[in-house]
């Protein structure tokens, strides 16, 4: 067994609850199954999650962070995705211009209707993660004294 | 500090077949807060419930969390459960360990030590859990509905039918909208004005309702159940207590040049006019702007010949303010300009017309008294060839992406009447798809094909060029065949795009209703609350909506009148506890909240602060409970952190985030 | 200078304004500070030179709580935070006076001893800079101690002023981007380890934040426990890199790019690099945007269009 | 006396470097400040001043106290260890050697900080004389000779030598560890440079800068002096200053949230400056940055020397003189009052 695979990393998925929370529930009610290292944390709507609540769980220890939302058009609240998808592309920008590796942190679309898509989306980011191993980078910017 | 009762459910075998629900049981009790854990085969039967009441009671608890199934399936039944025994139901928490847990992974192991770092972040959740106490807001007994279409005149009358007062707000003189330019309705072919004339009356006459004609909505202020409207009653010029709607004034008006704007400029009507025979209310409006008075001031017949005494050229434009519970907009459509397709020559030939205006041609009280005839020599026309989608399915920005969904039907509706009516003209469809969905719409449009000898060609037609004789030569390809075609046509109608209705913007931004990139309408969810706008209090009726015909017009009527009348039926509604807030001794007062909030839900209040003994005037974000939803938007947006969403406090969302990477 | 100190004397002698800010005469030509001034006798100090690099906006959250008028003097680029500020409610136009004052290119005497110009007694503001030393006297070209971000200046034109003395030059000579491109064209590993240099540098002083003009909140969010994110020197060595996006961040679509940030850094962090590597992507992603040129405009991140682009672009490649 | 060349230095901080932690001016992203000596660090002694001073050596920015967690229901507490290795703090200028003084009288004296006696006990300290003092230094005010530095070891830099005369006992026993390094010789390049140094001293901008009246007894008077209302103005209430400085001492004592069910209780560097210093349950005992400010003045120049028998919390290093971004500092705020009181 090589280390990639021994390697169970920390994974927070931020869902919204109108489209991808009840994604993620159709994942589990169709047995869709993907990786246990994802943990979801519900959110009104994706606009909800602060570029603080990522950083932070980073800062925690969080190998991964995915934020999934309903698609743009379809936000329950008409407009929060839209707000969500500019504050995360600006976001991940700045992580890779100070050379974080930037498959760490992504933005997916699910609605409730896809819970084949969740699974899959959940699949993909978790091996994604551990071809990247542990996080490293967004843990010591800083020389400790 | 919380005293907080941990509740595993089995789920039968669902969850306990493969989480351990006992070390579940076992490790939630370590965290901090927790004073009780217990497992139960079926937390959400009923004696599952009692068991929560009983542990409630016994250990003082003061909030829950539940290890069960999703939230989106139990969380209002262990709210209810919590409220039942006494505890502020949003005290409680749930931990899904089945949908994401317990379903989706087969390792026992796994499955345990993920349904307890689930159960953990539920945990650490509640520790900072405050009770939320729904508000409440009065609800006004009294709809708007802004249109006096088909769709308007419906949702009007069932609204008040259930005994709520209605108002209608209609831009033009008249009340009736599209429907009442139209000749016959597919597919049963009634006519248009027999079926609706008299819905027009009922609402003239209903006591509850209150019809403001050549009115338009100024301003909206408020939220759901208490809105706030101006409406402008723009000025008639005719006293409509006095006027007796006997139509000497439009006889005798000498101004008599301008275009009807009803027969879609194919005729002209008087400076003092109604739009049609069967306008209600049958009271003229002067148009000043081809009013011989109003342009010179001397003229003054109309007032010479009214024996009622009813003509004002004084009268003033006149602001009502008026309280409503619910909105409802019924804008309606019209169809686009043509004016970036030449190639049909609509602009070059009076004999290519769109099909509304052919509405008018057929129709008795059109131009043409209903005679099918050439706008240009009158003369009877024998080959007429129809194009569908002109503007309709449009990939480029010249047209609409969307399909305006009413064409197909209304064409073959055209094509039967033209060959019932003269069987010697020779009919051509041009059309890229027929689409028949609608009961007895398919057999409706076979008719047309089958019966009445309607030749229908798939594919696009790329020219339409007007000939030195007076005809018009078609050329365009037949798909099915591969073959180009070039025919010639004495008459070419244009199954034109559809599209809301131009104010519709302007009610949209006063209403903060949300509106799509084709200016439609957004609905609150696409399949489940298609009458409903986001906005609370908002709802949609008719084509403002999206493109349909009048069968699902009146439908969708009907529904969003069933929803106001949900509404106006409460005396006092419930607001969602779950909304932002905003910090006065945090809050900037920056604006940039309001900019984000889909609602209009924020403004801003100078209020007298006392931060630390420092006391001033601060301009401080206030929300309207009423009208936040609680997406969060504006928490994001807010810098300083003042900003906050109750129930997704920043804290319990980072104490979630801290609780799974430990 | 002459005819911008009589005319702040004239306006506050004649009652137009209570007060003056502007900046006050120091030990040195290189060292004014920001300074209120009340009184004809206090105007004696005042003083305008081209070592006066300090951003006045900010201060006028503060002046416009008192009483009457405040005149200030804004150089080309404050007249942006103003502005900004302006359009967050932070200030009230009524309250200020503003005099547009000249400006052709701000000196630092940081970069007169970056150049090696070691015992700096006394130092001229014309070009070439004249410097006396502890160790001899010499000269110093005046672009060459002209502060960075005046290499990439907005322009010279005020967005907003009463009236305007002085003459400005547009002194930019530089690509305003051309720094953050050659990071966003350095290999990830490389451009961790620049970063990661110059934050370890970082002592938390929050001098970059204090005397940012869009960081303007009463209370920031780094100092507020309300959001369970208070941090007051770094305890773990994530922290300061979350300080710095973070302010970042706040300042996104609201940052004029005023370079104050990067001025005042004790450890000659180039802050504005994370500031101004937002504006570019802005920039390039939903159009360009200058915050504070427009007092009604939306801000980007404020706003959004239907067809904005999806994050993956970052990872496709990032954003150039 | 003795003296190594130049070329020779890096086997110096080698031989040092191998035996215990040495702490000396490197040079990261172009700034200079003390930091752990590894192979790869560019030392530099050149620039004369540190943007940090070396306080961190011995109090450090921040620092865990114990940390607690949870063991089942109990909790545990941890406490963090206290040095107990040798270590070197090498090139530490006169003042800053007269900072770590300053540092003393508050955390040696009863009741003891057991964190920096530990540290003061295992550090050794080699001063280096300043070859070119700058404008903004003013050191000599308060007695401080930087030809001949206080210290353990105390070094001078000429153009191809380091010179090396221990002092102390501690000195001594460095000076054993590099003994093969060093070579003996005369005192006539250190004289030189003491020379050079001394005439620099009297054409120093602030030679003449005095502090007259800057004593306890005047206490009352400078605090209700209505300078203070000018001077603070500009103060961004950043804590450049506070940081910089090599005799700062406020700290604060946090918790670190460790997400394990626990906390690291820490200290960290505070700044009068900051709006929350000494903020306590009841509120704050200032709430204008005017207070803090005055603070900032009050305690280096009369509260300090007032309980320490005549010693300034200030050793005229000059770093807030250049760092600050509003061009404040403290000789601004003597002159303002020498200038009124005069």
């Amino acid at each position: 067994m090589s280390v990639n695979e021994e390697f169970r990393p920390k994974i927070v998925a931020f869902c919204c609850n109108w489209c991808s929370y009840a994604g993620a529930d159709l994942a589990g009610s169709s047995r869709l199954a993907y990786p246990a290292d994802v943990k979801i944390i519900r959110v009104p709507c994706s606009c909800r999650v602060n570029p603080m609540f990522i950083l932070r769980a980073f800062e925690k220890g969080a190998d991964g962070v995915i934020l999934c939302g309903c698609h743009p058009g379809d936000c329950h609240y008409s407009t929060g995705n839209y707000y969500a998808r500019r504050r995360m592309t600006l976001l991940f920008s700045m992580l890779d211009f100070m050379g974080v590796e930037n498959g760490r942190t992504r933005v997916e679309w699910v609605s409730a209707a896809e819970g084949v898509k969740f699974s899959t989306v959940m699949n993909d980011f978790v091996e994604k993660i551990r071809s990247l191993g542990e996080n490293v980078r967004l843990g010591d910017l800083r020389c400790k004294n | 500090m919380q005293r907080i009762g941990v509740f595993v459910c089995h789920c039968g075998s669902n969850i306990a077949a493969t989480v351990d629900v006992h070390k579940v049981v076992e490790l939630a009790r370590l965290e901090p807060g927790v004073v009780h854990a217990e497992d139960y085969q079926y937390m959400c039967s009923e004696a599952g419930q009692a068991k929560i009441g009983a542990a409630i009671k016994e250990h003082q608890l003061t909030g829950l969390v539940v290890c069960s199934c999703s939230p989106r399936m139990h969380e209002a039944t262990f709210r209810k459960c919590a409220q039942k025994y006494g505890l502020n139901p949003y005290m409680v928490e749930i931990a899904n360990i089945r949908e994401h847990c317990s379903w989706i992974h087969k390792d026992m192991q796994e499955a345990t030590e993920k349904a307890v770092i689930l159960a953990r972040a539920a945990i650490a959740k509640v520790n900072l859990n405050t009770p939320l106490q729904a508000g409440e807001s009065r609800v006004t007994k009294r709809a708007l509905v802004i249109g006096g279409g088909i769709a308007g005149i419906q949702t009007a009358l069932d609204i008040a039918d259930a005994g709520y007062e209605v108002d209608i707000v209609e831009k033009t003189p008249s009340i009736g909208g599209r429907m009442s330019q139209l000749d016959k309705t597919f597919p049963t072919l009634d006519c248009s004005a027999c079926i609706l004339t008299p819905k027009m009356v009922d609402a003239a006459g209903h006591e509850k309702i209150k019809i403001y004609t050549y009115s338009e909505v100024e301003k909206v202020s408020g939220f759901v159940g208490d809105f706030t409207v101006d409406i402008r009653k723009k000025a008639r010029s005719v006293d409509a207590d006095k006027c007796t709607g006997c139509g000497v004034c439009q006889e005798k008006c000498p101004s008599k040049k301008t275009l009807s704007e009803f027969n879609r400029g194919l005729g002209t009507r008087s400076a003092i006019y109604t739009p049609f025979a069967q306008a209600i209310p049958n009271v003229p409006v002067i148009d000043r702007d081809a009013c011989i008075k109003f342009k010179t001031g001397k003229c003054g017949v109309c007032e010479k010949v009214c024996q009622a005494g009813a003509i004002n050229y004084a009268q003033q434009d006149e602001i009502i303010t008026e309280k409503y519970g619910a909105i409802v907009v019924a804008t309606g459509f019209d169809t686009i300009k043509l004016d970036k397709y030449d190639e049909y020559a609509y602009s070059q030939s009076k004999d290519v017309i769109t099909s509304l205006e052919l509405e008018r041609v057929m129709n008795a009280a059109g131009p043409t008294k209903g005679h099918l005839e050439r706008l240009s020599d009158g003369k009877a026309p024998k080959e007429i060839v129809f194009i569908q989608c002109v503007g309709s399915r449009c990939s480029d920005d010249r047209g609409k992406p969307y399909c305006s969904k009413i064409c197909c039907m209304y064409t073959a509706k055209h094509a039967m009447l033209i060959r019932d009516k003269y069987p010697d003209v020779n009919v051509t469809v041009f059309y890229i798809d027929v689409r028949t969905p609608g009961k007895n719409f398919d057999e409706f449009y076979r008719r047309a094909v089958e019966e009445y000898g309607v030749n229908y060609i798939k594919g696009q037609v790329g020219k339409v060029a007007p000939q030195p004789d007076g005809s018009l030569l078609v050329q365009g390809v037949d798909l099915l065949d591969n073959k180009q075609i070039k025919m010639k046509a004495d008459m070419v109608v244009l199954a034109t795009a559809i599209e809301p209705n131009q104010g519709v913007r302007n009610i949209a931004t006063m209403l903060t209703a949300s509106i799509d990139t084709n200016n439609f309408l957004t609905e609150a969810h696409p399949k489940l609350r298609p009458v409903e706008s986001p906005t609370a209090g908002v709802f949609l009726s008719g084509v403002c909506q999206g493109p349909k015909d009048i069968p699902e017009t009146v439908s969708q009527a009907g529904a969003a009148a069933v929803k106001v009348i949900g509404l106006l039926a409460k005396d006092k509604l419930t607001t969602n506890p779950c909304t932002a807030k905003a910090d006065e001794l945090l809050c900037n007062g920056c604006s940039n909240c309001a900019k984000v909030c889909p609602y209009g839900a924020i403004t801003y209040e100078t209020c007298l602060v006392n931060d630390h003994g420092i006391r001033e005037e601060r301009r401080i974000a206030k929300v309207n409970n009423a009208l936040c939803q609680g997406c969060g938007a504006c928490t994001v947006t807010c810098p300083s952190g003042a900003m906050d969403l109750q129930g997704f406090s920043n804290k319990q969302l980072l104490a979630e985030v801290d609780a799974i990477c430990r | 200078m002459q005819e911008l100190k009589a005319r702040a004397l004239e306006l506050l002698k004649n009652g137009t304004v209570q007060r003056v800010l502007g900046w006050r005469i120091g030990e040195n030509t290189y060292d004014p500070e920001p300074a209120f001034f009340d009184s004809e006798e206090a105007m004696k100090d005042f003083v305008y030179n081209n070592f006066c690099a300090a951003n006045l906006s900010k201060y006028m959250i503060e002046a416009c709580k008192l009483e009457g008028k405040t005149l200030v003097c804004l150089k080309p680029c404050d007249s942006y935070s103003f502005n900004q500020l302006l359009s967050e409610h932070r200030i009230d136009r009524e309250k200020a006076y503003i005099i547009g004052v000249g400006c052709k290119g701000k000196l630092s005497i940081e970069k007169v001893s970056q150049a090696g110009v070691k015992g700096i007694l006394s130092v001229t503001d014309t070009d070439p800079l004249q410097v006396t030393t502890l160790y001899g006297d010499t000269t110093v070209a005046y672009k060459d101690a002209m502060l960075s971000r005046c290499h990439v200046c907005k322009g010279k034109d005020h967005v907003v002023y009463d009236e305007l003395i002085g003459e400005s030059e547009d002194t930019v000579d530089a690509d305003r981007f051309a720094e953050v491109a050659a990071i966003e064209a350095m290999s990830p590993e490389e451009k961790f380890a620049f970063f990661q240099a110059e934050l370890s540098k970082c002592i938390r002083c929050n001098a970059c934040r204090n005397v940012c003009p869009a960081c303007s909140c009463r209370k920031c969010v780094f100092d507020s426990n309300k959001f369970d994110s208070t941090q007051k020197a770094n305890v773990d060595s994530f922290e300061e890199k979350m300080f710095h996006i973070i302010r970042a961040f706040h300042v996104a679509g609201r940052c004029t790019d005023c370079g104050e940030c990067s001025r005042v850094c004790p450890q000659g962090i180039p802050l504005h690099l994370f500031n101004r590597k937002f504006i570019k992507d802005i920039n390039n992603l939903y159009g360009e945007y200058q915050a504070g040129a427009d007092v009604e405009a939306k801000g980007p991140l404020t706003s959004f269009t239907t067809e904005d682009a999806e994050p993956s672009v970052v990872s496709q490649g990032g954003i150039r | 006396m003795k003296r190594i060349a130049l070329e020779n230095l890096p086997k110096l901080y080698a031989v040092i470097g191998q035996k215990q932690s040495l702490i000396l001016p490197i040079k990261t992203a172009g700034k200079t400040n003390f930091g752990l000596w590894t192979e790869t660090a560019d030392v530099d002694l050149q620039t004369l001043k540190t943007v940090k001073s070396a306080k961190d050596a011995f109090f450090p920015q921040s620092e865990t106290l114990y940390t607690c967690y949870q063991e089942g229901k109990a909790i545990k507490i941890q406490p963090e260890d206290l040095e107990n290795e040798d270590f070197v703090v090498f090139g530490i200028k006169a003042c800053d050697v007269r900072g770590i003084k300053v540092l003393d009288q508050v955390f040696l004296s009863d009741p003891v900080d057991s964190f920096y006696a530990a540290r003061r006990k295992h550090g050794t300290i080699v001063a280096l004389a300043c070859g070119q003092p700058e404008s903004s230094c003013f050191c000599h005010v308060f007695g401080i000779d930087c030809k001949e530095p206080e210290g353990d070891v105390v070094t001078w830099l000429t153009a191809d030598y380091l010179y090396w005369k221990s002092v102390t006992e501690k000195g001594e026993a460095l000076t054993a560890l590099v003994a093969e390094l060093l070579q003996d010789c005369d005192g006539k390049a250190v004289d030189a440079q003491k020379a050079s140094i001394a005439s620099i001293m009297e054409k120093l901008p602030y030679a003449n800068l005095s502090l007259d009246g800057w004593n306890g007894d005047a206490l009352t008077e400078k605090f209700n002096s209505p300078i203070w209302e000018q001077l603070y103005k500009p103060c961004l209430a950043c804590g450049t200053c506070t940081f910089v400085c090599p005799t700062c001492q406020c700290y604060d004592i946090r918790d670190y949230d460790t997400g394990k069910n626990g906390i690291q209780r820490y200290r960290c560097w505070d700044s009068c400056m900051y709006s929350d210093f000494t903020m306590m349950a009841h509120g704050n005992n200032r709430t204008s940055q005017l207070q803090r400010f005055r603070q900032r003045f009050m305690h280096k120049l009369v509260y300090f020397p007032a309980n320490n028998n005549g010693m300034y919390s200030c050793v005229g290093c000059g770093r807030c003189v250049d760092k600050c971004p509003s061009h404040l500092n403290i000789v601004k705020v003597i002159k303002a009052f020498g200038k009124e009181e005069a």
